[in-house]
């Protein structure tokens, strides 16, 4: 703790029941002026709901007491949180895809003014705020044009460009890559001096400990400890999230590839001109890794079928195929977990089960083409239990799901389709510590009976923990390839800047 | 029971509301609750029903289908000119049955393969095959059909019309569909969020098409069932039931933003709505305050149940998913 | 330079303005009479009601909802109007234009703030509403009318569809006005930033202080304030009102302001785009008249140009979002 | 040409299940409600049931001129188990199925105005043959115009039976009588006298040379003498045919449009209510007897038949004296 510095904001009291199920209990929260403060936990602990309560998005139940910046209110919403300084980046982002990167940077302060939107103000306010940070962004494309990475990055901008007094980031890194991170960091450093409070909610635990104060862990719904960051270690903190202490052992899949099941061959992505050749092998984990926008997720589209590649060949079990459209790719057993959840992944309004079997419908039908009940429900409760799943409710609305959870069902639907390459694109985003081991064990699984996974990552250490082999990209080509045993993160770090061809 | 009545609470409103109408419309006039109309009642619900569930289908994807009418008016027309020019009544029938298929490709192909806004798209194919049964008919009703064409409007089997039981057929085959089979899973998907669709693998094109041409299949049903009762064919023969089948979806519960809802709740409110006409015209209310009463009925039942909902949940002021949903159709490449 | 052009080029009015260019050319080589000042001017005028309602429609859409009641509110605003004119029988023409298009603008308003409670407060579907809104208000009209039609509508009133400032056409000054005054509202007010970012993401703009409820309300009075004002040009333009005026027009308003770029689905606004697919379907029906297509044949003619048309704009559309790939992954690499 | 009966023998009160006895539930299903046309009617025929008395006049047709929605009223109608039913119909043909289901329930079907299939009703009471109405529209065009140029017919709905047989009636007549007329656009405005207009417009600017345009129905007419109006061709064309006299004083009254060719409506409409009074009553009609009816002078009867046979122009000079 550096100071004993000014309380912002203090929620006390603080429950919130869905519908019957109690998600927060009783929980307390305090920003302190110039703090950082972690709020970690398991997936679906409660965070996200504790942030929205904060900024009024969601209301708590009867009883809470909630005082920001001295003054006690009932009730609270984002509009006058807003106002008096709070700023969010919400886990989904909330950005307006359909608007421009300064009219999403902008819209926030035009509230302020008084009903006359002057473009070109806001266009230079924007650039003036982008340069500040570091980020380059045509500030006139619309947002649904940006990477997912990229947005994020625009998210965290549009908080800090608010001048607010608190600043809430509900998982801001989930699909940064190292470079970004550290401007984040840079970021959150000059707030703290500039007395901002700060909520940090993190699954990466190392990010914990580098750039917070303080932390507080939440596990189902209440608040288990909170404390001055020196006084924790990670592994007291994975056992006051998970109440009790796992062992991680990334164990790779050592030993010989199979034989090859995806052939890449000079294959064009985006407006480059160069192409990129790879392939995958049974029983072998390869990562692709890169800065935000360098061109991994859109080689994965192009893969995988979704946007058709302007050349170059591709390869399936040595045989070249045409892949025009993802069912095609899934014929052909390649399956793909996209980076971006809500847009490309969940169907909102439809439950765990529809949203896990959806892939794999074509094992679940019987001679007159019905989805036999039986067979889907047995199929649900084991990638339920094999991911743990929470709520384990196969009726339950998916939207409904922290985030983590939803990433777990999207893999379920993925793993349940077995196919036999399956690409996973920041498959750990959003997930809890305990989960993410999980997963890796579940791809290590995969590969390790013949499966070959591509595994789309902007975390170093899972790429180093789990490949057998690491591409790095940069502006649509792959710049270098490296394997766990010869690199570490500093190197693979150098190549994603430079790029230099070996 | 409860769970039942948890899972389905607008089917259940609706039910409900069905026996109060009921009650109600038996007490203004004598001549409702007698067998015989009963039976008129289900006859006069087997158009509107059959158009509905394709309506019903081609919503739950979030398109729509405004050809649905225009599609009926020129099978109908295209039999019936066949039939004039000396074509056998079975091969009129099975070329109204090709060109059925065909507007149903069409969309198809315009809305799930190059991704035209159903709502356009649709609304241009109705001008063009309704065009198209103008030119064949010159505008005219043409009533060339055979007496042996009518056992498909005109038959009973019992005291019960037989087309009543076409009816039920295709209603139970639709939410069959729909419920229990990978295409029908496919159409509640893409509905919900095409982007996401096709990013699991669902082959959103055929799935659209196939949905269209399930639309037109059902058209087709119409026009020989119509065509048949009223012996006579016609371009205009299926217009009036494109607005009361849209309208009897979204009052079953259906959303017109796509991927939910069920086919029953579109049924049941083709019931109220037949209950509606037929009684009060029975108790000879004027048409214009049928209309009056259908639109009421249509936006206080529910409010009714919105405000049951928000009372039960007492949950204030957030806008839950619409928005997540908004987004994601904008994405739709 | 050259990527402004590119800009240009791939907005979404080109390809409808290509379209109208296209059958224009056709037509007038058929018909020498379609290139003269008078017909574009018929063309213009006889299409202002539309193209009022489109506009209010494009608004509509942009928070992805829908009015299926504009054809009936200014079949309403038209009776209730043209009754009172003919009741008060004034003489001076240009200040009771004025009143009665502000009467129009006013009783649309309260036409659409009824169907902006219940879709803002409510939050009942759009299309259930309007739906339901639109049978009342036909059902209600045809019953106090027994159908009967408002003729007699003085001529000060009536004659303003020609007459006009610089011999310009009144109703293509309504017109103006009222697109320039949506225009400037929705690209250079706050409020209407508001209203496309509830189109882009409803969550968000709930989370970043929009008046979520406000601006549903907001839309759909102010589609009704263009239904109403669409209602005096009808009686302006037809010189009587019947409870059957505008039938169907919703459908047409919708088709066009799709075909100019909006979305069902919201987040979209081309207020140009919406005025050329006005004029594209009335360019069709014109020239379908011009160039002596015989009647039976209209409708199929007119749907295959529809179809073709939103065809071509769909697929411009495509090829700019490849074209935009493409070229931000392109200068990524020049950097 | 004998008299003709009704169609049931010893036709007394046959009412199939009507609560009083002593009057007849009489159901008039118009084409569409909610048009003027068929609202004057009907408040002529309720006119005429109150002076003889013995008659409930009842009022119910579809809201859009839709031949299936009519063919549902009518099977309302046996359900009520009225004992007559007067229908104008919206086809010929698609309704007689459901009309001869009426006759079977023992209920008496006739034809007003528009008639079907002779298997659908009993008797037809109609305004006279086709075939002179269309030559009696062109001969008031030709009145105005002269017999040669060009002219244009602005119909309704196209897919509209009756307006179809007109045009025919129309064109055959002109063909035969009028060489120098020349007929150059046949177009299609629905129900919507601003389509009317638009078109009337168009037409206006496609053929400059354009002398007349015959409306064949209410909106046509009004649509076209608008567009005559604003584009200060009057004299130049010419407007006749059908439409209804209210809306079209204005334009009668500024020389937009010329002659209006109808039929006195409240007399053609009670006329149905005391034939139908008679028919139900099992009334035989003889040539002698059949303009018994007080000011009715021209009727003709033949088989079951009976035709009202007294067109109607308004003009300049008489159209103030009619209000509907
Ligand atoms: N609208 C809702 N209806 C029902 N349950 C909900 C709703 N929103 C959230 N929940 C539930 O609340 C719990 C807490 O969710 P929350 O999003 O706060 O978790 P989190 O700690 O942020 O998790 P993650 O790390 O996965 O993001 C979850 O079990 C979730 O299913
Ligand atoms: N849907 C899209 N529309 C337009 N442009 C896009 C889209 N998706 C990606 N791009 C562009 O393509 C480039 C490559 O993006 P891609 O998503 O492949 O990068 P990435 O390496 O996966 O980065 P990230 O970590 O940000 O996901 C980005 O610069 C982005 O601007
Ligand atoms: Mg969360
Ligand atoms: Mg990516």
């Amino acid at each position: 703790m550096r100071t004993g510095s000014e309380t912002l904001i203090a929620l006390d009291h603080v429950s919130k029941t869905y519908s019957g199920i109690t998600v927060l209990r009783d929980a307390s929260i305090e920003i302190r002026a110039g703090e950082v403060l972690a709020l970690v936990g398991e997936n679906g602990a409660g965070k996200s709901t504790l942030i929205k309560i904060l900024s009024g998005a969601e209301h708590p139940d009867p009883g809470a007491q909630l005082t920001y910046f001295g003054q006690t209110h009932d009730a609270v919403d984002p509009v006058r949180t807003l106002h008096w300084g709070v700023s969010v980046i919400y886990q989904d982002l909330s950005l307006f895809p359909n608007l421009t990167v300064a009219e999403n940077l902008g819209f926030t302060r035009a509230r302020e003014g008084h009903g006359v939107y002057r473009p070109s103000a806001w266009r230079s306010a924007a650039v003036e705020v982008l340069e500040r940070l570091g980020l380059d962004f045509d500030v006139d494309a619309p947002v649904e044009t940006l990477s997912f990475g990229q947005q994020q990055m625009l998210a965290i901008a549009r908080a800090v460009a608010t001048e607010a007094r608190v600043i809430v980031m509900d998982e801001p890194t989930s699909a940064l890559s190292a470079v970004e991170t550290e401007i984040l960091y840079r970021i959150v450093d000059e707030l703290r001096a500039a007395q901002v409070g700060i909520v940090f909610i993190s699954h990466k635990l190392d990010e914990v400990f580098r750039i917070c104060d303080r932390v507080m862990v939440l596990r189902d719904g209440q608040v288990v400890t909170t404390g001055g960051i020196p006084d924790f270690t990670q592994d007291d903190l994975i056992a006051a999230m998970v109440g009790r202490r796992t062992e991680y052992a990334a164990s790779r899949v050592e030993g010989e590839a199979g034989e090859e099941i995806l052939g890449v061959d000079d294959l064009l992505v985006g407006g480059t001109t160069q192409g990129v050749s790879f392939s995958v092998r049974r029983n072998e984990i390869v990562a692709i890794t890169g800065l935000v926008g360098s061109g991994r997720t859109e080689l994965a589209h192009t893969i995988f079928g979704m946007t058709p590649a302007r050349s170059g060949r591709l390869r399936v079990d040595g045989k070249e195929v045409v892949i025009g459209s993802p069912a095609d790719a899934l014929a052909h057993g390649i399956g793909y977990l996209p980076e971006d959840r809500r847009l490309q992944g969940i169907f909102a309004g439809h439950s765990i089960r529809t949203n896990a079997t959806v892939a794999a419908l074509d094992r679940l039908v019987d001679r007159f083409r019905r989805i036999v009940p039986r067979k889907e429900d047995a199929l649900v409760a084991r990638y339920t239990r094999d991911l743990d799943i929470r709520p384990a409710l196969p009726s339950a609305d998916a939207s409904t799901l922290s985030g983590g959870n939803q990433q777990k069902v999207l893999l379920a639907r993925w793993m349940a389709a077995e196919p036999r390459l399956l690409i996973v694109d920041e498959p750990t985003s959003g997930v809890d510590i305990g989960a993410k081991r999980e997963i890796h064990r579940l791809l290590q699984g995969l590969a390790a009976s013949g499966t070959g996974v591509l595994v789309i990552s902007s975390e170093l250490s899972e790429v180093l923990a789990l490949a057998n082999r690491i591409l790095v990209m940069r502006g649509g080509r792959i710049v270098g390839e490296t394997t766990p045993g010869e690199s570490t993160q500093e190197s693979i770090l150098t190549l994603e800047l430079q790029g230099d061809h070996q | 029971m409860k769970r039942l009545f948890s899972r389905y609470p607008t089917e259940w409103v609706l039910v409900g509301l069905f026996a109060l109408l009921f009650i109600v419309v038996s007490a203004l006039s004598p001549s409702f609750l007698t067998a015989g109309n009963l039976f008129q009642l289900a006859r006069q619900m087997v158009e509107l029903a059959i158009i509905t569930c394709g309506m019903s289908v081609v919503i739950i994807t979030g398109g729509i289908d405004l050809s649905i009418g225009a599609q009926v008016g020129l099978v109908a027309v295209t039999m019936a000119v066949l039939v004039a020019h000396g074509w056998p009544l079975p091969a009129a029938m099975l070329a109204g049955l090709l060109v059925a298929v065909a507007a149903g490709l069409i969309n198809g192909a315009l809305v799930g393969v190059l991704g035209v806004p159903s709502l356009v798209a649709t609304l241009g194919t109705s001008l063009a095959y309704g065009g198209a049964a103008t030119v064949m008919s010159d505008g005219r009703a043409v009533s060339s059909f055979p007496t042996s064409y009518f056992v498909f409007g005109q038959s009973f089997v019992g005291p019960v019309p037989a087309q009543v039981f076409l009816m039920i057929a295709i209603v139970i085959i639709t939410a069959y569909l729909l419920t229990s089979t990978r295409w029908g899973r496919h159409v509640y998907l893409i509905g919900a969020n095409p982007v996401a669709a096709r990013f699991a693998g669902i082959r959103t094109a055929r799935t659209l098409m196939a949905t269209y041409v399930f639309a037109a299949l059902l058209a087709y049903v119409v026009a020989v069932v119509l065509s048949s009762r009223t012996a006579t064919a016609r371009v205009d023969l299926g217009d009036a039931y494109v607005l009361s089948a849209i309208s009897a979806v979204v009052f079953g519960g259906i959303s017109i933003a796509g991927g939910r809802g069920n086919v029953v709740g579109a049924i049941l409110g083709v019931a109220v709505f037949t209950v509606i006409q037929n009684g009060l015209g029975l108790a000879n209310v004027s048409v214009f305050i049928q209309t009056v009463v259908i639109g009421s009925i249509l936006i206080i039942v529910l409010t009714g149940r919105e405000i049951a909902k928000r009372v039960r949940t007492s949950r204030r002021k957030t806008a839950p998913v619409f928005g997540a949903i908004t987004t994601s159709k904008e994405r739709q490449a | 330079m050259n990527a402004t052009l590119a800009a240009i080029v791939r907005r979404r009015e080109i390809v409808i303005a290509a379209s109208i260019v296209v059958i224009s050319c056709v037509v007038a080589v058929i018909s020498p009479q379609f290139m003269t000042v008078s017909n574009i001017r018929n063309v213009l005028t006889s299409n202002a009601v539309m193209a009022v309602l489109a506009l209010g429609m494009t608004i509509v859409l942009v928070p992805a909802h829908i009015d299926v009641s504009v054809g009936a509110q200014l079949a309403v605003t038209a009776v209730v109007v043209g009754d009172i004119v003919t009741a008060a029988q004034t003489q001076s023409a240009i200040v009771n234009t004025g009143t009665m298009l502000l009467l129009g603008v006013v009783i649309g308003c309260v036409l659409g703030a009824l169907n902006g409670l219940f879709v803002a407060l409510i939050r009942l579907p759009a299309i259930i509403v309007t739906l339901g809104t639109s049978s009342i208000l036909r059902g209600v009209l045809y019953s106090t009318t027994n159908g009967a039609w408002t003729s007699g509508v003085p001529a000060w009133l009536t004659s303003s569809q020609v007459d006009g400032p610089v011999g310009i056409p009144g109703v293509l000054i309504v017109v103006a006005v009222a697109t320039v005054l949506l225009a400037v509202y929705m690209h250079r007010t706050t409020s209407g930033r508001d209203v496309v970012a509830l189109g882009g993401n409803r969550e968000a703009a709930l989370r970043f202080g929009v008046n979520v409820s406000r601006v549903d309300f907001l839309v759909f009075v102010i589609m009704g304030a263009f239904s109403g004002l669409a209602g005096v040009l009808y009686l302006v333009q037809m010189g009587s009102a019947q409870p059957g005026a505008g039938v169907g027009f919703e459908m047409t308003a919708i088709a066009a302001a799709i075909l100019g770029g909006a979305s069902v689905f919201g987040g979209r606004i081309h207020i140009g785009g919406t005025l050329l697919g006005v004029l594209l379907l009335g360019v069709i029906q014109n020239g379908l008249v011009l160039s002596g297509v015989p009647v039976y044949w209209q409708d199929l003619v007119s749907g295959l140009i529809v179809v073709a048309a939103v065809t071509a704009a769909v697929i411009q559309d495509r090829a700019l979002l490849m074209a935009r790939l493409n070229s931000s992954a392109t200068t990524k690499e020049e950097r | 040409v004998t008299g003709c009966t009704t169609g049931t023998p010893g036709g007394t009160g046959a009412s199939a299940g009507s609560s009083d006895d002593s009057t007849y539930d009489v159901a008039f299903i118009p084409m569409v409600v909610g048009a003027p046309y068929f609202e004057t009617a009907n408040t002529a025929m309720q006119e005429a049931a109150e002076e003889i008395g013995g008659i409930n006049w009842i009022y119910q047709g579809p809201d859009t001129a839709d031949a299936a929605k009519q063919s549902e009223i009518v099977q309302n109608m046996i359900t009520r188990g009225v004992d007559a039913i007067v229908i104008s119909a919206v086809d010929g043909t698609s309704v007689v199925p459901v009309l001869q289901q009426a006759m079977d329930a023992g209920i008496h079907v006739y034809t007003w105005d528009v008639d079907t299939d002779p298997d659908g009703r009993e008797n037809y009471i109609g305004i006279g043959s086709m075939e002179d109405f269309g030559a009696h529209m062109v001969d008031s065009l030709v009145s105005q115009m002269g017999e040669s140029g060009q002219y244009a017919v602005i119909t309704g709905s196209l897919s509209a039976n009756l307006l179809n047989e007109r045009i025919d009636a129309i064109k055959a007549y002109s063909a035969e009588t009028y060489p120098g007329l020349d007929l150059v656009s046949v177009e299609g405005a629905d129900v919507d006298p601003a389509k009317a207009y638009t078109i009337a417009q168009n037409l206006l600017t496609a053929y400059p040379d354009l002398k007349g345009i015959i409306s064949n129905s209410s909106e046509a007419a009004v649509g076209a003498a608008r567009a005559v109006q604003q584009a200060g061709k009057q004299g130049q064309v010419y407007v006749t045919g059908i439409s209804t006299p209210n809306v079209m004083k204005p334009y009668i009254a500024d020389d937009s449009a010329q002659i209006i060719n109808f039929w006195d409506l409240e007399k053609y409409a009670k006329l149905a209510v005391y034939v139908t009074k008679d028919l139900l009553d099992g009334k035989t009609y003889s040539e002698g007897t059949v303009s018994g009816y007080d000011g009715y002078d021209q009727l003709t009867y033949s088989g079951d038949v009976l035709l009202f046979n007294e067109f109607l122009d308004f003009t300049a000079d008489n159209i103030d004296e009619y209000d509907y």
